[in-house]
């Protein structure tokens, strides 16, 4: 139901920025559910997110918490039940035709699972090379794909002579490097990459990271960059947003969002990320969330985090945190959060 | 420490020790080394962490380890031991006894290494079947038990459940405790938490190390995340192109590695990186199987490269305080 | 080893293979051959039977007859017989029987198939004596009647039978559906008692199975053998009446032209289909009655392939415009005889040869049915339709007038002339009649050409070892289990 | 570790120029001469179609070509190159009708198999694709065409109208159908999620293409693997109409309808029936064999297993699900 | 699983219904049966007389009102061809194809089970080969070709069996499942060979393995059940197979089953029979696809839970 847009004011990014226009991505109140009667499930619940050109999102959050489904959204993959996505204004629901097909060739996705998401059958060349197939104009003729598709190689780290194998013939790291590849082969504004390197080793990971990084400061392409990996969100993005439970329950920019985070959660996420120092026991500071995330099909009342949160009280049983926002001195997004009980700066831990 | 069973080794014998394993891969266009020479051993209660880049030959290692690779691959060399016998000169039969008791495997693809199609309750329990002839009955009583050491709330109802009832974190743990049913001595994790959220991994790193401790196990760790290994482990063994090119004592190989290839892994953590300035990568990609230069391997991306390296194959050298590296030129990165 | 399903060879049980299940045991639809050839003469009996060799009439449940006016016949009952059921008959039963088949509205096939829309009236004067009564003056009513099978009284007038009650030698017993049915002598039997207490048929469509059966021991006879089991000596061919030909629609060119009639029926190498195809069983025809029937033309001699010849005329009648080259299809009914798609694929080979243009088309039974009788359907071009006929009554006239005539329900077209001739014989009688129709056959072969005559058939019976039966020209409609006797009996 | 051909290796330049041009796929060819039952089964088949296409402008008319007097002659040396197989009832060659019958057996059981394939697996891959009322649909058709009695049909068609090859082609196909439909349609559906066609979705690729270049792939090898059991179960209806006498009429020849008019020789006349029998089983266990190789061959990650020596080659793997009779 | 069972019935109405109308067309489409059922000499009063007392004479909607109102009523009419009730001729008949047809599935999947998953544990092994090949051509051999053979073979030369028939002890069994079981034992050897190999190939058999599984526990505790799905589904087309046509075997061993009631009843032009056999095999058919469902939700706990509760 495209028409059906809500427009509710929610924490998160805030829309009016100096100039007018619309910044390349904007999504707003997006809800999304599976399946049906009592067995519903909420997989993102009116979530927010801004992303402006040249841009990086980082998105963390649980597994399960709903990021792939935001990315499928994303990508018009999924059609949400409620809410509105704009690429600079324009609700790519609403495309058709010609129209359609240029909005795909601006967005595009690393998939998260380098297994599935390759058709084994193709062999790297033809993976790289797919999206010509489509997009005619791109890269007209023979000669100059197969050259592009040896630059696409080496820009991701693979060999030349890589383009004739197939997907079984590579290991994770490898095949997830042709999805990044391919990703982009069409110069899309951009890409949303979800857990792309979680499944890459750390040389190959500086390589993509580095890769990405020098396309966005030469080409300004945005990324909606999804990683449970806290130093390469930390490294990559200009924000970050939390997400527990289908909601974003935390966002702002990246020093503040993981130096001083407000949220108890976000806290916790932190303090799990092991530290290269073998020096240094972790334990002890670690905050150990108590239990499991709840069943997405029985989302708790009040505050979704108060089942696993160490400062939960009967209020957050009863109401919906509120936000918070904490302005921040110099440029940038508020830092904002859903919390009754937000931490101070530095509070939880170190 | 403790010794717990009869024959198990002395403390000071290795619980596994591997030696000189080569593995070969068939593929459409020819026969290829993947794994090639590779040796190391860890003993009761330590843990020691493979690391490498992807494709280096790591899971291949670990499956042949356990005698479980793909028809495509082939073990053609070396020695696996575990208390004192080469599995790999082993009957099928024989092999099946140490299977589980002796050797136990922990995959990283937890969606789909339960069988869908029964209840989880009687997989963790099939150990205490097929090993100490347990009844059905018994047999889940035990998988209970160990449900409830993993973690797993309310284990005696989600016996009953089947595996895509239960998220990805509680898999990884139902398949660890699969895997520590029997107190194996040596316990193998292929990247048990890389599909894992940060929260979910460090519970299952917590888990890990706790049945270590409880069990005295020799754990061998596959993984990417440096920062896992410099936590957990003791000992690191540093693959590159199917064949080891460093090991010793975590502590120190991360602090002074010797080959240049494990300083370039180092380097390229993001860690402290700063947002906007590239990471030191190491520049290109590891060599094609099919054509693995006949010096060192590590030769086309290697800053200290020189002629000598395109001619010899570095062995791997003990370098002194239990370490070793296959450098020509491993001092050289001590000092610089 | 095994015994099948026919039951142990005992040698007290009877064991027939039939091709099929008979729908019913209804004895007024027992001159459906899959009906009559369990219940006639073995269940249930008429009041008088046709000797299938002499063509005689012979008495059976009637001691004798005559016509008393022009359009009366009185029958003598025979006393002394008990139906299966311990009651006597009697000549109410008679007329019940009678009355049940030809006057009430069951529909049965006799009244069809013998008596057509007339009705009869009957009248039981005493217990001994029968009249019938006909709407027209009617000199062969006691052939006719010999169709009507004689059953109790107490029989459902409304509505059909399954199992019947009769006076013949053997009682139903049992029938499963699907497997068997089973007879049981009647030993209140009026005549001679059969040698065998007791009957068993069973059924399999396929002819090496039934032939299997009498292989292995399984049953003593087997009906409808192919012709390549000929040469075995448990098998007994006898003539069964049938004879084949190929009817050729002269209303549509190129058939429409007698010489290319004439050049096909002498295109055609009956001796040949018959060694090969037929087994060597049947005799090349020249008409459509066999020896035997009144009418037959011991004269007329089957055609000798003369391919030449036949070239020779096809060749004349193209010169004349006639288009040859237009496609005949000759149609044929499978299961009509065994090897019947064989002898059309030789038929048409044959044809080829000449220069025709011939196309088979193989056809189920209904379909077949559409092309044989009229109304014959149209737009379909030229036919040479393969017909199987059967002469049971003996007479040519039941031939002629639906074979021959130019209006004939199973013909396509005639002459005047021969409808006239066929007329007059139908009114003859004796030696007249014989002439007549003899005449008119010969007639027909000269001057109509509506009928490539093959062959008369035979009949392919499996005998076991264990057992003596002879069988004639009516063994595929009524099988008389009466007559088949153990061997040992015999030496 | 092989050291093969990499001596031309210089140390100091980048590895993406030093190392040698991977090997490309072995060629087909090499792949099909390792197997040595794929070849056997592609040799016969080949055979099989060229003396389908060709045979027939050597026999000449011999397939039809009768003689009462040699009826059921025995296979023999004797009677020039038309009598080495044998006579029939009719005195006609059964080498020269084998070969007359490869032609029209394989016009019947061909084109039948290709319209169900092609109009089964396009219709089964769209509504398996898009789901929903489509595929309720698509799927309620397939249950009729399933239940209803395929030989009403074939009697209505081949009673009624005429019972000609073309007619029986298109029965068959007709009653094939549900086959391909069902299998594609569940092949579909469980590719229609997976990821690799998001990401085609991603790039815009209409349905069509999606469905052309990544889902008829991946179902192919099933759908044909189910083509050639078909095949065989094709000419095996074939001859089971002829059973029936509704098959192809004479004096066309088909090696079903040779079957079952030999049938009632067996015991005098064995060759009349055996060979062409032997002749369908041939042809369906090369095709089988065959599509058994091209399942392995077209599967990158299962083609290494025909560079292997014999015995230690694998399975052929995956399932050909849906293989009804 | 009721409401899953509700809906899967209720979708199964309306093919049902195309079912049963389409045979009622095509029967009328193959002509009058008139000419079947009277002697080649019945005039043409005779004929219109009959055709009137069967109702032929109707226009076809008027006989398909006829015939629906009366199959409202569970009356399938009579047989013109036995005169008894079409109802209890195809009741009789429909137990011995679906006796037939039941252990000629149980025994095919049995052996094949058993055959294919050896051939799968061990992959071009000589077991392998020996069972693919037996295989292949037991799916390619015509099957009235091989009754035929059997009867000649086993009746008649060994005489170990009875050549056909169906009274009698188990041994008559013997030749029709045997000629009925080439065709669905060699395909589904295939298919669970097939099947199983993927299954023997899945991480979760790795595990087992590394938990030292014998082969035996490997394949039929752990591989079977995931691999039993396309079986299943392959089973149950060939058993649909085999209630809509095992003509060739009822007709050869003279077994009187549906098979053979429907084709007589369709050479017959027994329409009444025709109608409720089709009607009743239909009825069966689409128990038997509903049955497979539940059966595979029985195996497989994913699809018992996508059964919308
Ligand atoms: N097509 C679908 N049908 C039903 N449920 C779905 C579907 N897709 C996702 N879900 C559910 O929605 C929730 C969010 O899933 P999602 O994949 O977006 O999580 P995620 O944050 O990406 O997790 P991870 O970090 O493990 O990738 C999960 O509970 C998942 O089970
Ligand atoms: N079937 C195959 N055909 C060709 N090459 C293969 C095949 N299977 C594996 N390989 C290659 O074997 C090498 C070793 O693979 P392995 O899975 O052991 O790597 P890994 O070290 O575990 O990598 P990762 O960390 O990405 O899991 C890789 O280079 C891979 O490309
Ligand atoms: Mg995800
Ligand atoms: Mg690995």
């Amino acid at each position: 139901m495209p028409e059906s847009r809500t427009t509710t004011a929610t924490p998160g990014p805030r829309a009016d920025g100096p100039d007018a226009h619309p910044p390349l991505l904007e999504v707003r109140g997006v809800t999304k559910s599976f399946g049906s009667g009592r067995r519903r499930l909420t997989a993102l619940d009116g979530v927010d997110i801004q992303l402006g050109r040249g841009q990086t999102l980082g998105l963390v959050g649980e597994s399960g918490c709903g990021k792939s489904t935001l990315a499928r959204v994303l990508l018009g993959l999924e059609r949400p039940d409620a809410g509105t996505v704009r690429y600079d204004g324009v609700d790519p629901f609403a495309l058709r035709g010609k129209d359609l097909l240029n909005w795909r060739r601006r967005v595009q996705m690393v998939f998260q699972d380098p297994f599935a998401s390759l058709n084994a059958r193709m062999s790297a060349a033809d993976l790289i090379g797919e999206p010509w197939r489509t997009h005619r104009d791109v890269v007209p003729d023979a000669k100059a794909r197969e050259k592009r598709i040896r630059e696409l190689l080496s820009l991701v780290g693979l060999r030349e002579s890589d383009a004739h194998r197939y997907p079984n013939e590579f290991s994770g790291g490898q095949r997830q490097r042709i999805g990044i590849a391919r990703a982009l082969a069409l110069d899309p504004d951009l890409i949303v990459c979800d857990e792309p390197v979680s499944a890459l080793d750390l040389s190959v990971q500086a390589q993509v990271l580095n890769v990405l990084s020098e396309l966005q400061s030469r080409l300004g392409v945005a990324y909606v960059f999804i990683s449970h990996d806290l130093s390469v969100v930390r490294y990559i993005s200009d924000r970050v947003t939390v997400m527990y439970l289908g909601k974003v329950i935390e966002h702002g920019e990246t020093e503040d969002v993981f130096d001083r985070p407000q949220h108890p959660y976000t806290a916790a996420l932190m303090s799990a990320a092991p530290v290269l120092d073998t020096s240094r026991a972790t334990d002890d500071q670690e905050i150990q969330l108590k239990g499991e995330i709840p069943s997405p099909f029985d989302i708790p009342s009040g505050c979704r985090f108060r089942t696993r949160c160490w400062r939960a009280e009967d209020r957050c049983a009863t109401e919906a945190p509120p936000a918070v926002v904490r302005e921040r001195e110099g440029a940038g997004d508020a830092h904002t959060a859903l919390c009754h009980f937000p931490l101070e700066a530095r509070s939880a831990w170190a | 420490m403790t010794t717990t069973s009869a024959p198990a080794p002395s403390a000071t014998e290795p619980a596994l020790d591997v030696e000189g394993l080569c593995v070969d891969l068939n593929t459409a266009s020819g026969t290829l080394r993947a794994v090639d020479g590779v040796s190391f051993s860890v003993r009761r209660g330590r843990t020691l962490a493979l690391l490498g880049e992807s494709g280096c030959g790591k899971s291949m290692t670990a499956l042949s380890v356990v005698g479980l690779l793909d028809p495509a691959a082939e073990v053609t060399g070396g020695a696996v031991r575990v208390r004192g016998k080469d599995t790999l000169r082993m009957s099928a039969a024989e092999r099946r006894k140490l299977a589980g008791p002796v050797l136990s495997i922990v995959f990283q693809d937890a969606l789909t290494a339960l069988n869908p199609v029964q209840p989880v309750g009687r997989q963790i329990g099939e150990p205490f079947r097929i090993h100490r002839g347990l009844s059905r009955r018994q047999a889940e009583e035990k998988a209970v038990e160990l449900m409830t050491r993993v973690g797993i709330p309310e284990p005696r109802q989600r016996a009953k459940s089947y595996p895509h009832q239960f998220s990805g974190g509680m898999r990884q743990r139902l398949l660890i405790a699969m895997a520590v049913a029997l107190d194996p001595d040596v316990l193998i994790a292929d990247e048990p938490t890389t599909a894992l959220d940060v929260t979910v991994q460090a519970q299952i790193m917590r888990l890990l190390r706790d049945l270590q401790d409880e069990r005295d196990m020799a754990v061998v760790l596959i993984t990417h995340d440096l920062a896992v290994v410099a936590q957990r482990a003791d000992d690191v063994v540093v693959m590159y192109a199917g064949t080891v090119v460093e090991n010793g004592p975590v502590h120190d190989v991360f602090s002074s590695p010797r080959h240049p290839y494990t300083r370039g892994l180092l380097d390229s953590v993001p860690e402290d990186a700063e947002r906007g300035r590239p990471l030191p990568a190491v520049p290109g990609s590891p060599p094609e199987l099919s054509a693995v230069p006949p010096g060192c391997v590590f030769q086309a991306r290697c800053p200290l490269v020189r002629e000598r390296c395109v001619r010899e194959r570095p062995s791997l050298r003990s370098t002194g305080d239990g370490r070793s590296a296959a450098c020509h030129f491993s001092e050289e990165l001590d000092r610089a | 080893s095994a015994a099948g399903d026919a039951g142990r060879a005992d040698g007290r049980t009877l064991r027939v293979v039939l091709t099929q299940e008979p729908p019913t045991l209804e004895p007024c639809e027992a001159s459906l051959t899959g009906t009559g050839v369990v219940v006639r003469s073995n269940i249930t009996e008429p009041l008088v039977e046709r000797d299938p060799d002499s063509g005689e009439l012979h008495p059976l449940l009637a001691t004798g007859w005559k016509q008393t006016n022009e359009r009366t016949w009185t029958f003598d009952m025979r006393s002394g017989v008990t139906f299966q059921n311990g009651e006597p008959f009697t000549a109410e039963d008679a007329a019940f029987s009678i009355d049940r088949a030809v006057n009430s509205d069951l529909a049965c096939n006799v009244e069809g198939y013998v008596f057509g829309n007339e009705d009869l009236e009957v009248k039981a004067v005493s217990d001994t004596r029968l009249t019938v009564t006909t709407e027209q003056p009617d000199p062969i009513l006691p052939l006719r009647l010999s169709f009507v099978e004689i059953v109790p009284r107490t029989t459902d007038a409304e509505a059909k039978v399954r199992i019947p009650i009769g006076t013949g030698p053997y009682a139903v017993s049992s029938w499963q559906p699907g497997a068997a049915i089973s007879l049981e002598r009647h030993d209140d039997y009026w005549g001679d008692a059969p040698a065998f207490p007791r009957a068993r048929y069973v059924w399999r469509s396929d002819a090496s199975v039934r032939a299997a059966m009498i292989d292995k021991g399984e049953a003593e006879i087997a009906v409808a053998l192919d012709p390549i089991e000929a040469e075995k000596d448990t098998t007994a061919s006898f003539p069964n009446n049938e004879t084949t030909a190929l009817r050729l629609d002269g209303r549509e060119a190129p058939l429409d032209d007698i010489r290319v009639r004439r050049a096909v029926d002498l295109a055609v190498d009956r001796d040949g289909i018959i060694d090969a195809l037929l087994g060597g069983l049947a005799e090349p025809a020249g008409q459509l009655v066999p020896p035997g029937v009144v009418g037959h033309n011991d004269e007329i001699e089957p055609v000798r392939q003369n391919v030449a010849r036949a070239k020779a005329l096809v060749e004349e009648a193209k010169a004349d415009g006639v288009p040859v080259d237009r496609q005949i299809t000759l149609v044929a009914r499978n299961g009509m005889f065994a090897g019947v798609s064989e002898t059309a694929e030789a038929l048409q080979y044959q044809m080829q040869q000449i220069g025709l243009n011939v196309k088979v088309r193989m056809a189920d039974t209904a379909t077949q049915l559409q092309y044989q009788l009229r109304p014959l359907p149209k737009g379909v071009g030229p036919i040479a339709l393969l017909i199987m006929h059967g002469n049971q009554a003996g007479d040519a006239a039941f031939t002629t007038s639906q074979y021959l005539l130019s209006d004939g329900p199973q013909s396509a077209f005639g002459t005047e002339e021969l409808d006239r001739r066929i007329a007059e014989a139908g009114a003859l009688s004796g030696a007249e009649r014989q002439k007549a129709f003899a005449e008119l056959l010969a007639d027909q072969n000269k001057t109509v050409v509506q009928y490539t005559h093959l062959a008369h058939m035979s009949g392919l019976l499996g005998l076991s070892r264990s057992i003596r039966y002879e069988p004639n020209s009516a063994t595929g409609d009524e099988m008389r289990l009466a007559e088949v006797s153990p061997a040992k009996a015999k030496h | 570790m092989t050291e093969a051909e990499s001596s031309a290796v210089d140390g100091t330049a980048p590895v993406k120029d030093a190392a040698p041009a991977r090997n490309r796929p072995p060629s087909w060819w090499l792949l099909l001469g390792r197997d040595r039952a794929a070849a056997v089964g592609a040799v016969i088949l080949t055979v099989v179609v060229l003396v389908a296409l060709f045979g027939r402008l050597f026999i000449g008319d011999r397939a039809r070509r009768q003689d009462l007097d040699a009826s059921l002659r025995p296979p023999s040396l004797g009677d020039g190159v038309y009598g080495l197989l044998g006579t029939d009832v009719l005195g006609r060659s059964v080498l020269a009708r084998l070969i007359d019958a490869a032609a029209t057996t394989l016009s019947v059981a061909v084109p039948a198999v290709l319209c169900s394939l092609l109009i089964g697996s396009a219709l089964g891959l769209w509504a398996g694709y898009h789901g929903g009322r489509r595929e309720s649909v698509v799927m309620r058709v397939a249950d009729v065409i399933l239940s209803f009695p395929s030989l009403l049909i074939a009697v209505v068609v081949l009673y009624v109208f005429s019972p000609s090859a073309l007619n029986i082609v298109l029965i068959l196909a007709v009653a094939r159908i549900p086959v391909y439909l069902r299998t594609s349609r569940a092949e579909a559906a469980e590719l229609r999620s997976r990821l690799f066609v998001d990401a085609a979705r991603t790039f815009g690729t209409p349905s069509r293409h999606i469905i052309y270049r990544h889902i008829l792939p991946i179902a192919l090898p099933t759908l044909l693997t189910v083509a050639t059991l078909d095949f065989c179960f094709v000419m095996l209806t074939e001859s089971s109409l002829s059973f029936l006498g509704i098959g192809i009429q004479p004096p066309d020849v088909s090696w079903g309808l040779m079957v079952a008019q030999g049938r009632q020789y067996l015991q005098t006349a064995w060759w009349i029936t055996v060979l062409p029998g032997l002749a369908i089983v041939l042809t369906t266990v090369s095709a089988t064999v065959l599509a058994a190789w091209a399942r392995i061959a077209t599967d990158p990650a299962q083609r290494w297993r025909l560079t292997l020596p014999r015995k230690r080659r694998g399975a052929s793997a995956a399932v050909p699900p849906e293989m009804i009779p | 699983m009721v409401p899953f069972l509700r809906k899967r019935i209720l979708s199964s109405a309306i093919p049902l219904v195309c079912v049963v109308l389409g045979v009622f067309f095509l029967a009328r489409m193959t002509g009058n049966p008139v000419d079947l059922y009277l002697p080649l000499s019945a005039t043409a009063e005779q004929r219109a007389e009959f055709s009137a007392a069967q109702g032929f004479d109707l226009s076809v909607p008027a006989q398909l009102w006829n015939y629906l109102v009366d199959a409202a009523h569970l009356d399938f009419g009579t047989s013109l061809r036995t005169g008894q009730s079409a109802t209890s001729m195809v009741l009789d008949a429909f137990p011995v194809t679906l006796q037939l047809a039941g252990v000629t599935m149980l025994l095919a999947i049995t052996g094949a089970v058993l055959i294919g998953s050896l051939a799968a544990y061990r992959p071009n092994s000589l077991v392998d080969r020996v069972a693919s090949l037996l295989s292949m051509t037991a799916a390619s051999i015509p099957d009235f070709w091989f009754a035929v053979m059997g009867v000649l073979v086993f009746g008649v030369s060994l005489a170990w069996l009875p050549t056909s028939g169906t009274l009698g002890g188990p041994e008559i069994w013997v030749l029709p499942i045997a000629t009925l079981l080439i065709r669905p034992f060699g395909v589904l050897v295939q298919v669970v060979r097939g099947s199983m190999v993927s299954a023997l190939s899945a991480p979760y058999v790795k595990i087992a393995r590394s938990k030292g599984a014998t082969p035996r526990r490997v394949i039929f505790g752990h591989a079977l059940r995931n691999a039993v799905t396309p079986v299943l589904t392959v089973a149950g087309d060939l058993t649909v197979g085999l209630v809509n046509g095992a003509v060739i075997v009822e007709t050869i061993f003279g077994w009187p089953g549906i098979g053979k009631l429907m084709i007589d009843s369709i050479l017959q032009r027994d329409f009444a029979v025709l109608q409720a056999a089709v009607l009743l095999t239909a009825v069966t058919i689409f128990a038997l696809n509903i049955i497979v469902d539940v059966c595979h939700a029985l195996t497989d706990p994913r699809v018992r839970q996508a059964v919308p509760a």
